[in-house]
C-alpha cells in the first residue's frame, strides 16, 4: 500500500485554503484541512471537503478530441490535435492578423499558466485580445481602485478580519461564496464586533447582523452616498487622514451634499432612519472593514459603486491598519493571480498598461518580439466580435462561456460563427461541446503551480497524482500550441523555470520562488528575495501616492423593470456548486445537496402569480426564457427574483443582459428585468 | 397565531398490535378524547427511530408519543426493548437542548386497554396543551 | 424506490351508515382529498365496504386509471384485506392500497366536536395521500404450513379441538400439564342437561383420541418456548416434573385451550375460616366421592367475588352451577332447606331458563339481596354456620344457622397465564382472559395469525359453547393446514447496497436473525436480509445511522412524507 | 518527545511486523499524516497537532485490508479504533498501535478525562486527570434561555459537514445529514434540530470526544459540549463506556434485559 498526503490549496474560491489530499495507490480517497494554516486552520468548507471528488470522475476528458466530418468530435491523438491548431491557428494569422484571434485564459489556472496564456497572446499570436473571467467578476475592482488606491486588490488580509470593530458587508454573501472568510466575520461577531449587512437579498450573514440593509438591486452609489453624507453631517469623519493622506476631498463634497439619507430612501428603499444608524456604527468603529464582491462590481456602474466604497474607507480613515481596508472578495481560486500575470486585454504581468511605451519595450526585449500595441478586446466584446465575423479563432482555456457569460443566446450565435474554436479543459462543458478541437487538460490535483488567493496570498499548488488518461497540465499544453506555431521561449520544462520569468517582469512578484513558498504562502508585493510580502496594503502611503477620492452620481440600471418584464432578476452563485458547475455537479456530496437550480420568488409575488413552492415557472428576458423551480421564500423582496447560475438546464445567463459598464467592460448580471409566469402542468 | 388559537399538534406511532389496536378498541368503546392528536400506524414501537422526533418537532408538531406493547407483550419480542433505550437517550437530549422533555413520551398500551389508551391520549394532550407551542417548531 | 409512474390516487371516504357521518363531515373530507396533491379522484360513499362501495373503487380504478387507492373509513384491522382484494380484482396491486381509520379512531371517540373532528378526518386523509403518493407494488410470498397443529390443554375443549383436527387427516399434539386430560371436568359430578356423569363425555372422547393414530396426547408436560410464524412454529415442550427430555417440535398451527380455574374466594364469606363454607367445586367433589354431611339446611351465595368483588365480569356459568347443585341437594335431602342468596339469576337461553323454573317448582328458594348488603357468614352456634342475610322482599334481615354454606365464584385465569401470553405473544385482555383478535369479526383468532382460542381460556364458558369453540378453532386451523401454504406479507426489511456499510446494527438487534452480513457493497461487506426469516417489524431501520436498511411499506420516505403532511399541510 | 517517538517507531519499523507507520510529519511548513516506511528518515516525525488518525486507518482499511499497519496514536483515537472495530470498520488485529501519551497540558486543553491509550510506548502516562470533563455552565432551562444558546451556536452553522467528515467513528457511506429526506437540502444555516441533533444523537453511544469536529468547525461550535453530556447519561443509563471495550456491546443495540430501567418501567405499566 502507498499512503500519501499532499498538502496542496483549495481549486475553489479565493479564499486560499490549504488541504491534504489522501492518496492511496495513487488513487484520491479524501481530503484533510490543514491544521497549520494561517486560512484554513483546520477548515474547509463544504467545496473544500469534496474537492477530490470529481477529479477521478469517468467524465474527465482523456483525450484530445477533433470534430470530424460528420460534425462529432472524435478521440485524436495529441499530435495530431496539436498540428491541426498550429496549422489553422496559423493560418488565421496569415489571413486575418492576429487580432483575428481571441484567448480566454482561467482564473481556474495557475500563475504560470496565465502567464503563458497571455505570453501566448502577445508574443506569439501578436494580439492583446486576452482576457478571461475576472471581466465578469471584478473588472470594476481592478479599474476602481486602481484609479482610487492605486492597487486593485483587497487591501487588507483574511486573518485580520476578526480584529475590526466593524465590518460592513455588501454584495457579498460571503459564507456561501468565500465561507472561510464568512466564517470569521460571524466570529467577529460572536466575539462583539458589529455587523452590517447591506444586501437586497437575505444571505447568512444578514440574518445575524446588527444592522441588515436592503437596498433595491442597482442602486449603490446612493446609499453609499448618503452613508458618507450623514458621516460628515456628524462630523463622524477622519479629518486628520483625509488631509494626510488623500486628495480631491472637496471635490467630492457638493456631490454628497445633495445625498440626504432622504433622497436616498426614495431611490434605494433603505428607511433614512436605518441608513443613519449604519452609518454612525461604522464611522464610530475604530477599525471599520468593508468587504464586498459582486452585488458592487457587477452593474454598468460597478466601477462607480467601487469608487464609492473607496471613498467610505477613506473618509474614515479605515486604510492601512489591521481589521480595516476594502476588501474586495475574489471570486476563484486564482483570479486574483490571472489579473496579476496579466491576462487581461489592455495590462501585462503587474499591471503595466500595454499602452505604456516602456512597459511595451520591457516586454519586447524579455520576449524578443515586438508587442502590439492596439488594446485588446474584453470576454464580452469578442463575443461581439465574432458575433459580427471579425474573430475567426478563439482559444480558450478552462472557461465556459456558454453558462458564465451573459446572454449565452448570443454567445452561442457568436462562437458558432468562428472558424476554429479550441477549447482546453477537464470535462466537456457547454464551450468545449462546440469546439472544433477539444484538448484534455489535467486536473488542479495532477499538477504544479501556484494560485494567488484574494489576499495576494501566492501558495502552491501539488501533484497529487498522476495526470488521468491521456491529459496534460495546461502549461504544457500552452507550450506545445506555441510550439505549433513556431515559437521560441516557450521550452519550460515545469512550473519552477516559468515562475522564474514571470518574477523577472513582474514587479510585485519580484521576491517569490517556489523554494520560499515551501515554508507557506507570500503576499504581493513582494519585490525582492529578502522582502517578507506585504499583508496590508497602503500602511503609511497609497500605491498610487494619496487616495483619491471620487464624486461619483447615482445611475440607474440599464434596464428596468417595465409593464412587459415587470420583476427585477438578480443572480448570484450559492455555497454549494461553484460558477458552471463543471466540478462541483459532478461532486456527489454538492450535487445531492443542490440537484439543479431554482428562482428565489417573494410569497407575496408567488401569490399574486399563483405559483406553489417546487412549482414550475418561466422566467423570461427580452434575451431569452427558462423553466426553473420556483422556491418560494422570503430571502428576496417583493418585485425581486434571484437565480443561481450554476445549471445549464436553467441558466440564469440566458437572461441576463450583456450591458457593460463603460470603464470596465463588466456586464451587469446584478440587474435586469424578467417576467415569472407559472409553467402550464408543472407540478 | 395568538396564544387562543393555537391547538397542539400531535403525532402518535401506535404499533399494529397492540396500541392502534387498544386504539380501535377505545374507539369501539366509544371512549371520547381530545381531538389534537393524530395515529400514524407502524408494525412495532421498534420501528420509531429518535430522528422522526427531530423532523417532526422541526416542522411544528409540538408533541411526539409513541406507543407500543407492554415490556414483555411485544408481538416481536424485543422491539419496545429498543424504542425504550432510544427514548431514554431522546429524553436526555431534550433535557440538554432546553426543550421540556414531556413533549416526547413513551408509553404502552395493550390490545385490550382501550380506557388506558383514551386515559395516557388525554394526559398528554393536557401536558402538551400545558407546554404551549413547541420551541423547536419555526424559525431555524 | 419510488414508484416509477406519477401517482394517480383515489380517495374513498365512507359514512359508515352514520357511524363516521354522523359525527364529522364525510363530504367535506372527500372534497378536501381532492384538493390533495394527485388524487385524482375522490368520493364519498354510504358504506365503502358494501357491494356497491366496492364496485365504486374497481370503476373509478379503471375509468380514472387510478394507481393508488386510499379508503378513509374503520380499522384496518378489520377491512384492509377486503379493500386490497378489491383492488387487485380491478388489476391493482394490492399495496397501493392506503388505509386511513377515520372512525374508531376519529368520529367514534370525538362525537361531540364536529369541526375539530372534521378537521382531524381531513389532516389523517392527507397524510394518507402522502404515503400512498409514496407507495410501490410489492409481492407477497408463500411459505409450506407444516401440517401439524398443538393443542395447548387437555380439557373438554382441547380434547375436542384436537380430535377435529385427528379426523381431519392432520397430526396434532395435545399438550396437557396435568398428568390426565379431562381438565375441570374432572371434578365435577354431573352435567346439566343430560345429567351424566362427565366422566361418560370424557372416556368417550379419550378413546376417540387414543385410538387416532395422529393424534400424540403429551400429558404432564408445558409449553416453554416459542418461536417462529405462522406455518412455522419451533415448540420446545419439558415435563413439569423431574428432568426429563424436552421435546422439540415444529407445528403449523396452535390452539390454545388452557382453561381457567375456578377462583379462591379467601376472605370472602369465612372461606377458609368457617367451617362447612365450600366452594361448588369442592361441593361436587363432595356429591361424587359421596362424603357429604347430614344436611338439614344449607346456603348458596352467588356471585361470589365476581362483577365487581374481586373482579368485574359476570362469570356466566355459576348461576347454573348453584342451581343445579342446589337441586341435587335438595334431591338428596328432601327435608332440607336450600335456599340461594342472589343479586341477580343469570339463566340464559332455553334450556337454563327452564332448569331455574324446575329448581324452584322443587322448592329450592331463591332469596335476592342487596348488592350493597352482601351475605354476612361466621361460626354459630352448635357447630353449623351463621348466615346474616337481607331480604329485599321482607325488607328485613334474617339470621340463619345452616350446615353448609355453598359459594358460587367465577372462573378465572390461571395464575401464570401472562407467562404463556408472552411466550405465544398473544394479548390478555383486562380481566386476564386470552383476548381475541376482534370481538365481533374475529372471534377465534388472535391477532397473530396460526394461533387460536377457545374454551375458558378466553373467559368462563360452558361446556356446549366450549365445544362449539372447539371445533370452531379446530376450523380455523384447519383451513391454514388444508391450504398448505401462507402468504407472507412482504413488509420485510430491504438494504440499500450502495450505502450500507456492513457496520451490523440491523443483525443485532433482528429478533429473527434474519440479517446476515454478506460481501458486497462498497465496504466489502453489506447486510442481506432473509426475507423468509423476517416478519416485518421495522426494528433494524430504527438501528440503521445511514437509513441503509427500510421497511418495505412503512420506508423512511413514507414516514417522513406524512410527518411532513401533518405539519406542514401539505407537501 | 518527539526523539523518543522517532526511536518507538523505528524500532517497530525494525521489527518488520507492519507494513508501514502512520504518524505525524512536518514538512512544507505543514504538519500532516504521513506513512513512514521503514528505511525512512524519520527526523522529520513529530507528534502534534493531532490529526484523525484513526479515520486515515479506516481509509487503509477500505483500500488495502490485507495490510497490517503501525499508528501512533492517542487515548482517543485508539479509542475511535475501538468504537470503529465494534461497527466493523477496521479490524484491530491489523493495526499496531504505538501508544502516544498526551502530556498534561494537551491533556487539559481537551478537557480530556481518559489519559493515555493501553499500552504508552512513548511519553508517560498523564496523571492527575479530572475524574469528570468540565463542560460549559449552560442556562437554565426554564426560561429556554438553554434552547436559546444551543439555537444561537447552531445558527452559526455554515454546513460543510467538517464535523462529520473528520469525525473518526462517524462511518456511513451515505449520512442522514446529507439526505434530504432528513435534513432540507441547500438551506443555510441548515435546520438545527435535524442537522445537528441527528448527528448528536449517533454520537450519543459512540463519540469518544478526541474533538476532532470542534477543530474542524470553521465557527466554533462547541458540538462536544452536546456529544460528551449524552455520553455521560448513557453511561449512567446503561454502564457503557465509548471506547473502552471492543467486547462490550453499544447499548441502543441491546434490550433492556441488562438495564435497571426495566423495574422502573413495570411500575408505570399495568
Amino acid at each position: 500500500m502507498e499512503y500519501k498526503s499532499v498538502l496542496t490549496t483549495c481549486p475553489y474560491c479565493g479564499c486560499g485554503c490549504n488541504m491534504f489530499l489522501q492518496v492511496i495507490d495513487g488513487h484520491l480517497v479524501g481530503t484533510l484541512p490543514s491544521k497549520t494554516h494561517e486560512i484554513s486552520r483546520g477548515s474547509l468548507c463544504i467545496k473544500g471537503w469534496n474537492s477530490h471528488e470529481w477529479v477521478e470522475s469517468p467524465d474527465r476528458l482523456r483525450t484530445p478530441l477533433i470534430r470530424g466530418e460528420d460534425g462529432e468530435l472524435h478521440p485524436a491523438s495529441w499530435d495530431e490535435a496539436l498540428d491541426l491548431i498550429g496549422s489553422r491557428l496559423q493560418a488565421i494569422i496569415d489571413d486575418h492578423g492576429g487580432d483575428a484571434v481571441g484567448l480566454l485564459s482561467s482564473a481556474r489556472c495557475t500563475n504560470e499558466e496565465n502567464y503563458l496564456m497571455q505570453k501566448l497572446a502577445r508574443a506569439v499570436v501578436g494580439t492583446n485580445n486576452i482576457d478571461h473571467c475576472a471581466r465578469l467578476c471584478h473588472a470594476s475592482t481592478v479599474a476602481g481602485l486602481a484609479g482610487t488606491l492605486g492597487s486593485g486588490a483587497m487591501t487588507n488580509s483574511t486573518p485580520d478580519i476578526p480584529l475590526a470593530d466593524c465590518i460592513l458587508v455588501t454584495g457579498s454573501n460571503t459564507v456561501e461564496q468565500h465561507p472561510l472568510i464568512g466564517s470569521r466575520v460571524i466570529l467577529a461577531k460572536e466575539r462583539g464586533a458589529k455587523l452590517i449587512v447591506v444586501d437586497p437579498r437575505e444571505t447568512p450573514l444578514s440574518t445575524m447582523a446588527d444592522i441588515w440593509l436592503h437596498q433595491r438591486p442597482g442602486t449603490d452609489v446612493a446609499w453609499l452616498n448618503a452613508m458618507m453624507h450623514v458621516i460628515l453631517r456628524e462630523g463622524l469623519e477622519d479629518s486628520e487622514f483625509i488631509e494626510a493622506r488623500t486628495e480631491g476631498f472637496e471635490e467630492m463634497r457638493p456631490v454628497l451634499d445633495r445625498y440626504t439619507p432622504q433622497v436616498s430612501e426614495e431611490i434605494t428603499g433603505i428607511p433614512a432612519a436605518e441608513l443613519e444608524a449604519a452609518a454612525r456604527m461604522y464611522a464610530s468603529a475604530d477599525k471599520g472593514c468593508i468587504l464586498y464582491s459582486m452585488g458592487i462590481t457587477q452593474h454598468t456602474n460597478g466601477t462607480d459603486n467601487v469608487k464609492s466604497v473607496a471613498n467610505l474607507a477613506l473618509l474614515t480613515g479605515n486604510m492601512g491598519r489591521k481589521g480595516t481596508g476594502v476588501n474586495p472578495l475574489r471570486g476563484q481560486n486564482n483570479v486574483q493571480g490571472a489579473c496579476d500575470m496579466g491576462a487581461l486585454y489592455n495590462v501585462f504581468p503587474g499591471y503595466q498598461k500595454v499602452a505604456d511605451e516602456a512597459a511595451r519595450a520591457k516586454f519586447d526585449e524579455a520576449w524578443g518580439v515586438t508587442c502590439s500595441d492596439v488594446t485588446g478586446l474584453t470576454v464580452v466584446e469578442m463575443m461581439h466580435a465574432a458575433h459580427d465575423g471579425k474573430m475567426k479563432g478563439m482559444l480558450i482555456l478552462g472557461e465556459n462561456p456558454m453558462l458564465s457569460d451573459p446572454d449565452i443566446n448570443h454567445v452561442r450565435e457568436a462562437l458558432s460563427t468562428l472558424d476554429l474554436l479550441v477549447v482546453i479543459d477537464i470535462f466537456l462543458s457547454e464551450t468545449a461541446a462546440m469546439a472544433d478541437i477539444v484538448l484534455p487538460a489535467a486536473s488542479w490535483a495532477e499538477r504544479e503551480g501556484t494560485f494567488t488567493a484574494t489576499d495576494r496570498r501566492v501558495q502552491r499548488i501539488r501533484k497529487a497524482i498522476e495526470p488521468v488518461g491521456e491529459s496534460r497540465p495546461d502549461w504544457r499544453i500552452i507550450c506545445d500550441i506555441a510550439g505549433r506555431l513556431g515559437a521560441e521561449g516557450f521550452d519550460f520544462q515545469s512550473p519552477v523555470h516559468i515562475m522564474e520569468e514571470v518574477v523577472t517582469v513582474t514587479p510585485q512578484y519580484g521576491g517569490i520562488d517556489y523554494e520560499r513558498l515551501e515554508e507557506g504562502g507570500l503576499q504581493w508585493p513582494c519585490p525582492s528575495p529578502d522582502h517578507p510580502g506585504t499583508p496590508i496594503l497602503h500602511v503609511d502611503k497609497f500605491t498610487r501616492g494619496l487616495g483619491l477620492f471620487s464624486a461619483v452620481e447615482h445611475q440607474e440600471p440599464n434596464e428596468l423593470p417595465d409593464d412587459e418584464y415587470p420583476m427585477t432578476l438578480t443572480t448570484g452563485r450559492m455555497m454549494f456548486h461553484y460558477h458552471t458547475g463543471t466540478q462541483t455537479r459532478r461532486t456527489p456530496a454538492l450535487d445531492q445537496e443542490v440537484p439543479t437550480g431554482y428562482v428565489e420568488l417573494n410569497p407575496e409575488d408567488a401569490k399574486r402569480l399563483g405559483v406553489n413552492d417546487g412549482q414550475m415557472v418561466e422566467v423570461k428576458s427580452r434575451r431569452g426564457k427558462i423553466h426553473i423551480p420556483a422556491e418560494v421564500t422570503e430571502k428576496v423582496q417583493p418585485g425581486v427574483v434571484f437565480i443561481p447560475f450554476h445549471f445549464a438546464e436553467c441558466a440564469a445567463n440566458l437572461l441576463t443582459n450583456p450591458a457593460l459598464d463603460p470603464v470596465a467592460k463588466i456586464p451587469e448580471f446584478k440587474v435586469c428585468a424578467v417576467s415569472v409566469e407559472p409553467v402550464k402542468g408543472g407540478a | 397565531m395568538t396564544e387562543d388559537e393555537w391547538e397542539p399538534k400531535i403525532l402518535v406511532f401506535c404499533c399494529n398490535w397492540c396500541s392502534y389496536a387498544g386504539a380501535d378498541l377505545a374507539g369501539v368503546a366509544r371512549l371520547q378524547m381530545p381531538t389534537h392528536f393524530r395515529v400514524l400506524r407502524v408494525m412495532c414501537s421498534g420501528r420509531f427511530k429518535p430522528e422522526y422526533a427531530f423532523k417532526a418537532m422541526e416542522q411544528g408538531i409540538d408533541g411526539v408519543f409513541v406507543l407500543g406493547c407492554h415490556i414483555g407483550d411485544c408481538h416481536y419480542l424485543e422491539g419496545n426493548h429498543r424504542a425504550k433505550k432510544r427514548f431514554e437517550v431522546l429524553e436526555d437530549m431534550m433535557v440538554h437542548l432546553g426543550v421540556e422533555p414531556g413533549r416526547i413520551k413513551i408509553d404502552w398500551v395493550s390490545a385490550s386497554e382501550g380506557v388506558r389508551f383514551q386515559a395516557v391520549i388525554t394526559e398528554f394532550v393536557a401536558h402538551i396543551k400545558e407546554l404551549g407551542p413547541s420551541p423547536l417548531g419555526g424559525g431555524r | 424506490m419510488r414508484h416509477d409512474e406519477e401517482p394517480r390516487i383515489g380517495v374513498f371516504v365512507c359514512h359508515c351508515g352514520s357511524n363516521i357521518g354522523g359525527w364529522l363531515d364525510v363530504p367535506a373530507v372527500a372534497e378536501y382529498a381532492g384538493t390533495l396533491p394527485y388524487v385524482v379522484h375522490s368520493e364519498d360513499n354510504l358504506y365503502t365496504c358494501a357491494e356497491d362501495g366496492l364496485a365504486a373503487i374497481r370503476k373509478a380504478i379503471k375509468e380514472q386509471d387510478l394507481n393508488r387507492v386510499i379508503v378513509a373509513s374503520c380499522t384496518p384491522r378489520t377491512h384492509e384485506p377486503l379493500f386490497q382484494a378489491t383492488c387487485e380484482e380491478a388489476g391493482l396491486n394490492r399495496y397501493l392500497f392506503e388505509f386511513v381509520n377515520i372512525r374508531d379512531q376519529c368520529s367514534w371517540i370525538h362525537m361531540s366536536e364536529w369541526d375539530a373532528a372534521t378537521e382531524k378526518a381531513k389532516e389523517l386523509v392527507r397524510m394518507g395521500v402522502a404515503k400512498a403518493t409514496r407507495l410501490v407494488p410489492l409481492d407477497r410470498s408463500t411459505a409450506p404450513v407444516e401440517l401439524v397443529a398443538m393443542v395447548l390443554g387437555g380439557g373438554i375443549t382441547g380434547m375436542t379441538a384436537a380430535r377435529a383436527i385427528a379426523n381431519s387427516g392432520f397430526e396434532v399434539y395435545l399438550v396437557e400439564r396435568r398428568s390426565v386430560l379431562g381438565g375441570l371436568l374432572n371434578r365435577l359430578h354431573k352435567i346439566w342437561p343430560t345429567e351424566e356423569s362427565p366422566r361418560q363425555l370424557l372416556d368417550g372422547l379419550e378413546a376417540d383420541l387414543e385410538a387416532n393414530e395422529r393424534v400424540h396426547i403429551l400429558t404432564g408436560t408445558e409449553m416453554v418456548d416459542l418461536k417462529g410464524f405462522v406455518g412455522n412454529f419451533d415448540v420446545t415442550l419439558m415435563p413439569v416434573e423431574g428432568n426429563g427430555d424436552g421435546l422439540d417440535l415444529k407445528v403449523g398451527t396452535i390452539i390454545v385451550a388452557t382453561g381457567a380455574d375456578e377462583m379462591k374466594p379467601d376472605g370472602l364469606y369465612g372461606y377458609g375460616e368457617v367451617e362447612g363454607v365450600v366452594t361448588e367445586l369442592e361441593l361436587e367433589t363432595m356429591l361424587r366421592e359421596g362424603n357429604l354431611p347430614e344436611i338439614g339446611n344449607a346456603v348458596f351465595i352467588q356471585c361470589t367475588g365476581a362483577r365487581g368483588q374481586r373482579v368485574t365480569y359476570c362469570s356466566r356459568v355459576c348461576c347454573m352451577t348453584g342451581i343445579k347443585n342446589a337441586m341435587e341437594l335438595r334431591e338428596l335431602y328432601p327435608e332440607a332447606s336450600i335456599n340461594v342468596l342472589y343479586r341477580d339469576i343469570m339463566a340464559y337461553g332455553i334450556s337454563y331458563e327452564e332448569l331455574y323454573q324446575r329448581a324452584r317448582v322443587k322448592g329450592v328458594g331463591f332469596i335476592r339481596h342487596p348488592k350493597e348488603e352482601p351475605p354476612r357468614v361466621e361460626t354459630g352456634p352448635d357447630g353449623k354456620v351463621r348466615v346474616t342475610y337481607r331480604d329485599v322482599i321482607l325488607g328485613r334481615d334474617i339470621v340463619q344457622d345452616v350446615d353448609l354454606v355453598v359459594l358460587s365464584t367465577p372462573l378465572v385465569q390461571h395464575e401464570d397465564a401472562k407467562e404463556l401470553a408472552q411466550m405465544l405473544r398473544v394479548p390478555l385482555g383486562q380481566d386476564r382472559f386470552f383476548f381475541e383478535a376482534h370481538v365481533k369479526l374475529r372471534p377465534i383468532d388472535f391477532a397473530s395469525d396460526g394461533i387460536f382460542l377457545a374454551g375458558t381460556a378466553h373467559g368462563p364458558k360452558d361446556i356446549e359453547e366450549s365445544i362449539v369453540q372447539a371445533l370452531g378453532a379446530a376450523s380455523r386451523s384447519l383451513t391454514f393446514l388444508k391450504a398448505g401454504q401462507v402468504l407472507s406479507e412482504p413488509i420485510v426489511a430491504v438494504v440499500d447496497e450502495d450505502s450500507c456499510i456492513g457496520c451490523g446494527n440491523c443483525i443485532e438487534v433482528c429478533p429473527y436473525g434474519a440479517i446476515e452480513l454478506k460481501e458486497g457493497g462498497k465496504r466489502g461487506q453489506v447486510a442481506e436480509v432473509n426475507p423468509g426469516l423476517c416478519k416485518g417489524c421495522g426494528t433494524c431501520p430504527g438501528a440503521c445511522p445511514s437509513s441503509s436498511i427500510q421497511q418495505l411499506g412503512f420506508t423512511d420516505e413514507q414516514i417522513l412524507a406524512m410527518i411532513t403532511a401533518l405539519a406542514n399541510g401539505g407537501d | 518527545m518527539s526523539e523518543e517517538a522517532r526511536g518507538v517507531v523505528a524500532e517497530v519499523l525494525a521489527k518488520g511486523e507492519v507494513d508501514g507507520v502512520l504518524g505525524l510529519r512536518e514538512d512544507e511548513g505543514a504538519v500532516g499524516p504521513h506513512y513512514f516506511r521503514k528505511g525512512d528518515d524519520l527526523d522529520s516525525l513529530v507528534l502534534s497537532p493531532k490529526y484523525a488518525l484513526p479515520l486515515v486507518l479506516r481509509w487503509f482499511r477500505l483500500h488495502s485490508p490485507d495490510t497490517r499497519v503501525g499508528a501512533v496514536l492517542r487515548g482517543c483515537e485508539e479509542r475511535a479504533l475501538v468504537e470503529l472495530s465494534k461497527r466493523r470498520q477496521v479490524d484491530l488485529e491489523m493495526i499496531e498501535v504505538i501508544g502516544l501519551a498526551c502530556t498534561a497540558e494537551e491533556a487539559k486543553e481537551c478537557g480530556c478525562v481518559n489519559g493515555s491509550p493501553t499500552n504508552v510506548m512513548i511519553g508517560t502516562p498523564t496523571e492527575g486527570l479530572p475524574e469528570r470533563r468540565e463542560f460549559l455552565a449552560l442556562p437554565d432551562a426554564d426560561d429556554g434561555a438553554r434552547l436559546d444558546y444551543w439555537k444561537a451556536q447552531y445558527s452559526k452553522c455554515i454546513k460543510c459537514y467538517g464535523c462529520k467528515n473528520v469525525c473518526p467513528v462517524c462511518a456511513c457511506e451515505v449520512c442522514m445529514m446529507a439526505d434530504h429526506g432528513w435534513v432540507r437540502g441547500g438551506s443555510l444555516p441548515p435546520k438545527f434540530a435535524t442537522f445537528h441533533l441527528i448527528k448528536a444523537y449517533h454520537m450519543a453511544d459512540r463519540c469518544i470526544e478526541c474533538r476532532e469536529c470542534e477543530a474542524a468547525c470553521p465557527v466554533s461550535i462547541p458540538l462536544t459540549e452536546m456529544y460528551g453530556r449524552l455520553l455521560r447519561d448513557v453511561e449512567r443509563r446503561f454502564d457503557y463506556v465509548t471506547g473502552a471495550d471492543p467486547e462490550q456491546r453499544p447499548p441502543l443495540l441491546t434490550t433492556l434485559m441488562d438495564e435497571p430501567i426495566l423495574e422502573e418501567e413495570e411500575e408505570g405499566g399495568g
